[in-house]
């Protein structure tokens, strides 16, 4: 969860959510639209600058959270370098084609990746959450996605609380005593998870909650500059794009 | 806010058959502090729960200001702006991503316009010395700020009488007297605390007045009397606060007036240091006269 | 394994994100319909939110040497139903691609497919075909199925997305189930077996609990409550 | 169960960039009783997660009987047979559906033959006064009887040291009497015991010896000396115990070797008697020889 604890103390934190969104989302659309390179390597910069200069992201954190959609990306992306075929006997290649395609899914997933996290490590979720409100998606929809988050770090905290203590008295010793450890451990946090859902409808019920869940949300001020500045960048890259690219 | 009285009259209350409360009778007077002690299981919490409204007893009623609580939608709407109560466990009470959002819960579903919100917030969280938590996501906070955060939140409906279910465990010393500073504000502003502890030490040097909860009934009386009642701790697997038992030990007690006004280590000391005066004053006098 | 930010071909991403629509939305009103009839289910629905999510989070043993992790398809189908599990599935995705950069946001889409629409309906149906005969096989089967279900949808998602230059779309589709779904298949026993081992403890310990905590009673009383 | 020493020698530990322990040092002796001791937040818990090898060190090692712990698959399973942490909160610790049934989980993961099981099952429920409650359902105790049970499960595994944290939190004083019992009965039977509590009383009562966590590091001596030091409190967010205090007040410790044996209501009941006693006898004389 570090990129989400790095949002909640972002320099970027209090800035609207349409604002990062706009710039996140338009960073995507040109990765995604435009011809994989340069754009690729350039919206990955941009989202780099942006992370590690204003929005002041620890290079570690940064790291350390690209690491796990980095390993989907390169097997993904040696899959695709690889052609199988089986007609005349299976048969293993590279072409130029074959690894192309390769550098294109991992120029497109890095530079994704880190577009994306110029939402997520800027941007808590509540903020989403009170956006996607503004955005009118349904009321029961959005409490409920905020109430998962909540529990999710008691639930967490429970989790490792229970595998410590299974732990202490060898419960993941070997493969059969984790398989039954593992087992032991989600049917009691489904229990805890139960049991807390009561507890807290009746604290809730005690300050007049009555099924909705309404929120005090600091209105989303959009900043002209900061979309100025976006339209500029992201305007850069597709005319640089589309230079560079060029006939081909 | 102003003071309004709490009461619980013959209530009943049953668990899968198993009775809990068993014709509790409880007087909370506008104004005062009471401590409601009891074992583990004794009902303590159940009796918060049903006074708070959150449970119907099978029997019996509960009285704000003579008014009997009504178990309607409104009736309960009424209730919950003039008595709230704390759980034990915060996180049984906080479900907003953040301190400000959590606290404004309240006050919201009470349709108060969004400046009277944002006030009574600001307001709750100086009361409790927690503004500065007022952005910080839940989950990053400490058991003691969570708690006072469970406290905030209760307290932005603005309640006359406010129950906390042991408020001060699992707090650190100083965690338990920052607790009792809070709770002391709450006070002043006007607000009638009712607090159920395990511990005896802190009902004595705090409450105004205790009630024990013992086999279903409730026992209510003046603190160093019903505390110092060796027979009813040991009925109620209680111990009796140490000042009383130091100064029945050293045979204070013994019909001494002073002795009742003894509730902490101060007054302790006090009494202590002046029986060390006459005691050797006349026994002074005693050997003058031989 | 979710597919990742940035992977998909556009056209790839708002196609499945189509295919994913329905089954959301539908969940998603059954949402917003419990809620008016019973507002106790919006904490019940979060705590079944909350625990799919962490269920992710637990360590099973590894077959592989490598740790692994349940997808909880199976368990989300059997105890919450599929079409509350499409709606769950994508804001757990969601909460996924945000909190932990698993899967993304273009790719939310394909992904709620797999995980909250193939893998729960595989799961659940193989559970209401067995069920009555041989409850043990059918709790195994549903579980194993839900998650190799997943599974076989990612890499046919990935297929389609990138044909094999030689053997075409099921050159891709057979190259990314080498990938992804056959190291699975350990995996979804143990998820199979982590499901009996579950239920008969949420029968077991928790039977009188979760009747009157209102779990839904997808799990007859077993010796165990009747003793 | 033979006696083993325990001790932490430098552990750094941090969480997120944030340092929680930063160059302990602790030592327990072997049949020694130890008391840890420190404010919200200060460390205890990560210590104790430390020792029992739950969580691997930044840096340092924990060394039993100057053996340092490996976190190696073997190493901590061994450790884990001489080292038992039972958590605050039973619940984290209880999860088989009867008493019997979760006491025997650990020496089943042992490979232990089953007559061994069962004998040791039976062992540690007797040990702990909780026979009669082997075939109930866990979720069906009290919280006080679910605290002993994941006492029992932690001491099925025949540790030579057990460390608790907190086991006396949230019960009510005649189950922290029972508690007490309980744990005298393992020194008895050859444990090293270290608990992690707030009550400054309970530790100065009941340890022969006390760590305090403060700032990272924590200090170690003997429980009066540490615990009557005003300042060392006011740094950890302490207080001292109120025989210390309330004998300070009296000026009972004004160079009084008999103090430093006051550790409780009776020696310090004892202390004062004695010096009204010798206070009274004095000013007698010195009355006389006026």
């Amino acid at each position: 969860m570090a990129l989400d604890t790095a949002a909640w103390s972002s320099p970027w934190r209090h800035r609207s959510v349409a604002d990062k969104a706009v710039l996140t989302l338009a960073l995507l659309a040109t990765t995604l639209l435009l011809p994989v390179w340069p754009t690729a390597a350039l919206s990955a910069a941009a989202a780099l600058i942006v992370l590690l200069g204003p929005a002041r992201l620890a290079p570690t954190v940064l790291a350390r959270s690209l690491r796990s959609p980095l390993l989907f990306i390169v097997l993904g992306a040696a899959s695709v370098l690889v052609s199988v075929s089986w007609h005349d006997g299976p048969r293993v290649a590279i072409t130029a084609q074959t690894s192309t395609q390769a550098l294109t899914v991992l120029g497109r997933g890095v530079a994704g990746t880190l577009c994306v996290f110029v939402l997520a490590a800027t941007t808590p979720m509540v903020d989403l959450l009170a956006g996607l409100r503004r955005a009118r998606v349904p009321e029961a929809c959005v409490e409920v996605a905020s109430l998962v988050y909540r529990l999710l770090f008691v639930l967490l905290d429970t989790t490792r609380r229970i595998r410590e203590a299974q732990a202490a008295r060898l419960g993941l010793r070997d493969r059969r005593t984790t398989l039954r450890s593992a087992g032991t451990l989600s049917g009691t946090l489904l229990v805890r998870a139960w049991g807390r859902a009561r507890r807290l409808e009746e604290g809730l019920a005690g300050r007049g909650y009555t099924g909705a869940l309404p929120s005090l949300d600091p209105p989303g001020r959009v900043s002209i500059g900061f979309l100025g500045a976006t339209v500029a960048l992201v305007g850069v890259i597709v005319v640089v794009s589309l230079l560079g690219a060029g006939p081909r | 806010m102003s003071h309004l009285s709490l009461e619980a009259s013959q209530v009943v209350m049953s668990f899968a058959g198993r009775p809990v409360l068993d014709g509790v009778c409880l007087s909370v007077p506008g104004g005062s502090r009471t401590a409601l002690l009891g074992a583990n299981g004794s009902g303590k919490t159940t009796l918060l729960r049903v006074l708070s409204g959150a449970l119907r007893p099978d029997a019996g009623e509960v009285l704000v200001d003579r008014a009997p609580l009504r178990h309607s939608r409104s009736g309960l709407t009424q209730h919950r702006q003039q008595v709230q109560l704390v759980v034990q466990d915060p996180d049984d009470q906080l479900f907003s991503a953040d301190v400000r959002r959590d606290v404004a819960f309240g006050p919201l579903n009470l349709r108060l316009p969004e400046a009277e919100v944002i006030e009574r917030v600001d307001e709750s969280l100086e009361l409790l010395g927690i503004t500065d938590l007022a952005g910080r996501p839940t989950h990053e906070l400490s058991f003691g700020q969570r708690k006072r955060v469970a406290i905030a939140g209760a307290l932005a409906m603005r309640p006359c009488l406010l129950l906390l279910d042991e408020p001060t465990a699992g707090l650190d010393p100083e965690g338990v007297d920052e607790m009792l500073v809070a709770l002391t504000r709450l006070e002043e502003q006007g607000a009638t605390v009712l607090i159920a502890t395990h511990d005896v030490d802190l009902a004595l040097a705090w409450s105004t007045q205790v009630a024990v909860v013992t086999r279903g009934r409730v026992l209510q009386g003046e603190p160093a009397a019903l505390l110092g009642d060796a027979d009813l701790a040991t009925r109620a697997r209680l111990r009796r606060p140490w000042v009383l038992e130091l100064g029945d030990r050293l045979g204070l007690a013994d019909g001494d007036p002073a002795l009742t006004g003894v509730r902490d280590l101060d007054s302790l000391a006090a009494v202590i240091d002046r029986e060390r005066l006459s005691a050797s004053g006349s026994r002074a006098a005693r050997e003058e006269g031989r | 394994m979710h597919i990742a930010e940035g992977f998909l071909p556009p056209l790839h991403a708002a196609a499945w994100t189509v295919a994913a629509a329905p089954f959301v939305v539908h969940g998603a009103r059954a949402v917003v319909r419990e809620r008016r009839e019973r507002p106790e289910t919006t904490l019940l629905l979060a705590a079944a939110g909350a625990f799919t999510f962490v269920l992710s989070a637990i360590k099973l043993p590894s077959v592989t040497g490598s740790s692994s992790h349940p997808t909880g398809t199976g368990l989300g189908a059997t105890l919450f139903r599929p079409p509350v599990m499409a709606f769950l599935s994508t804001v757990v995705l969601l909460f996924q691609a945000l909190l932990l950069a698993h899967g993304g946001l273009t790719t939310l889409g394909a992904n709620v497919f797999s995980m909250g629409v193939v893998g729960p309906w595989a799961g659940y149906a193989a559970w209401r075909l067995l069920c009555g005969r041989h409850r043990g096989l059918a709790i195994f089967t549903a579980f194993a199925l839900a998650d190799l279900a997943t599974y076989c949808t990612t890499s046919v998602q990935l297929g389609l997305a990138f044909p094999d230059p030689v053997s075409g779309i099921a050159g891709g589709v057979v190259k990314f189930l080498g990938v992804f779904a056959l190291t699975q298949v350990p995996l979804a026993v143990v998820e199979g077996l982590l499901g009996v081992l579950v239920l008969r403890l949420l029968a077991d310990v928790a039977g009188p609990e979760l009747a009157r905590l209102g779990i839904v009673p997808t799990t007859p009383p077993s010796e165990a409550v009747t003793r």
